[in-house]
């Protein structure tokens, strides 16, 4: 049951160009079940996650591509997306 | 029914218009927005603007915002074409292209296309100022309220 | 600004499209109507639709339209184009181009400038359906309601 | 003041084709000042007229290229165009 969840970080725009890579996969630690867990978690991987995550009002997520909510539970496999509102059209 | 692309190239709007509507008699109204780059933004001119998207999911997106507008009106075709890459003043962004029976389901699912695309698909916008500042985009409340009004 | 004409001619939505955008680079929306021949009218087939209008008249009224649509919306340019004579079912009947700054009062003045044409522009359909009879168009209380919504 | 005031009419779409011909130039007599008079005096000139003229809630009347209502004046020179609701876009 202590098996890691791998899972694939895309980050997009700013998100992308603060942390410094535009994906990376991770293994999620127990304690992170759901987006909002992935959030509290994620700052403290480098100064760069720590600048990207500031400011949270402000990132929006999708998992499987879909956009998701903070209580999004996350599975072994999951493609999970950080980037800012959209600004299209 | 819907044609759904994101693509770094330009687009035809009356080559579009043409493949949507070829050996079609059934098709009364047709209605299209098409978005360009402006040459300012918040009164600062501006030399280029760089889209960025999430491929897969935008055009997972743009097939869902296709099929909610195909839901709510009788509609005969629906193209959206969204270009991303480094644009400049004067270039086209986007097209979406809204056929019907009757002109004001065409308008109104034209209006409603774009509303959605701006607010439900994962594109993000960067301006290239004349100093060579860069700036990406912030999402406009108005732009919110505008796709509120189809909720 | 506006570029108006009635003509037995066909248009191109493209090379309208390119004209009213040639060289410039503050337009940031441009929306369109295209109104199109059907095939059938309350049910029976048609094979052909003639256009009749009143020559000089007609230029008068669409001028005078374009100019109400230039002063309700910020409008950097409209295009009118009806077409005249004898259509088939697939043809185009009339465009309507109009271009913004911003997208929503693109979309507002092509329905308000469609809703005007069709109510205040002398123009008259007449169908002519497979059997050879011919029936002029009645026209509808809806539309004098879509035009009333702009009074 | 009993000069003849020579104006010209033009019919559309279903008038032309029940008057018989798409333009006239007539005198109107004295007892036609304005355009109501006119649906008045114009039926009893033809049975084409006649016919055209019979249900005036379908017909619309344009002086001098500008609609026009039954109390619109009419002058010598004036054009004058009667035609049913239009039906174009």
């Amino acid at each position: 049951m202590s098996a890691a969840r791998s899972v694939k970080l895309l980050y997009f725009a700013w998100l992308r160009e603060r942390v410094g890579v535009a994906e990376e996969d991770l293994a999620l630690p127990a304690t992170v079940a759901t987006v909002a867990d992935l959030l509290v978690w994620l700052p403290q991987r480098s100064p760069g996650h720590a600048a990207a995550f500031a400011t949270t009002a402000t990132v929006r997520c999708a998992v499987n591509q879909d956009f998701a909510t903070p209580d999004t539970a996350l599975s072994a496999g999951d493609e999970i997306a950080f980037f800012p509102p959209v600004t299209g059209g | 029914m819907a044609t759904i692309r994101v693509q770094t190239a330009d687009f035809s709007i009356g080559a579009e218009y043409a493949v949507l509507l070829a050996g079609r008699t059934d098709i009364g109204g047709l209605a299209s927005f098409i978005g360009t780059v402006r040459d300012s933004a918040k009164g600062r001119p501006i030399t280029a603007m760089t889209l960025e998207h999430y491929p897969g999911m935008t055009e997972a997106a743009m097939t869902r915002i296709a099929a909610e507008a195909a839901r709510r009106w009788d509609l005969l075709g629906i193209t959206l074409i969204h270009r991303v890459g480094t644009l400049h003043p004067g270039d086209n962004i986007v097209l979406v292209l809204a056929a019907c029976a009757h002109r004001q389901a065409a308008l109104d699912a034209t209006g409603f296309l774009i509303d959605w695309l701006k607010t439900k698909a994962p594109f993000w916008k960067k301006e290239t100022f004349v100093d060579g500042t860069e700036s990406w985009v912030e999402a406009r409340a108005d732009d919110e309220q505008a796709a509120d009004r189809w909720a």
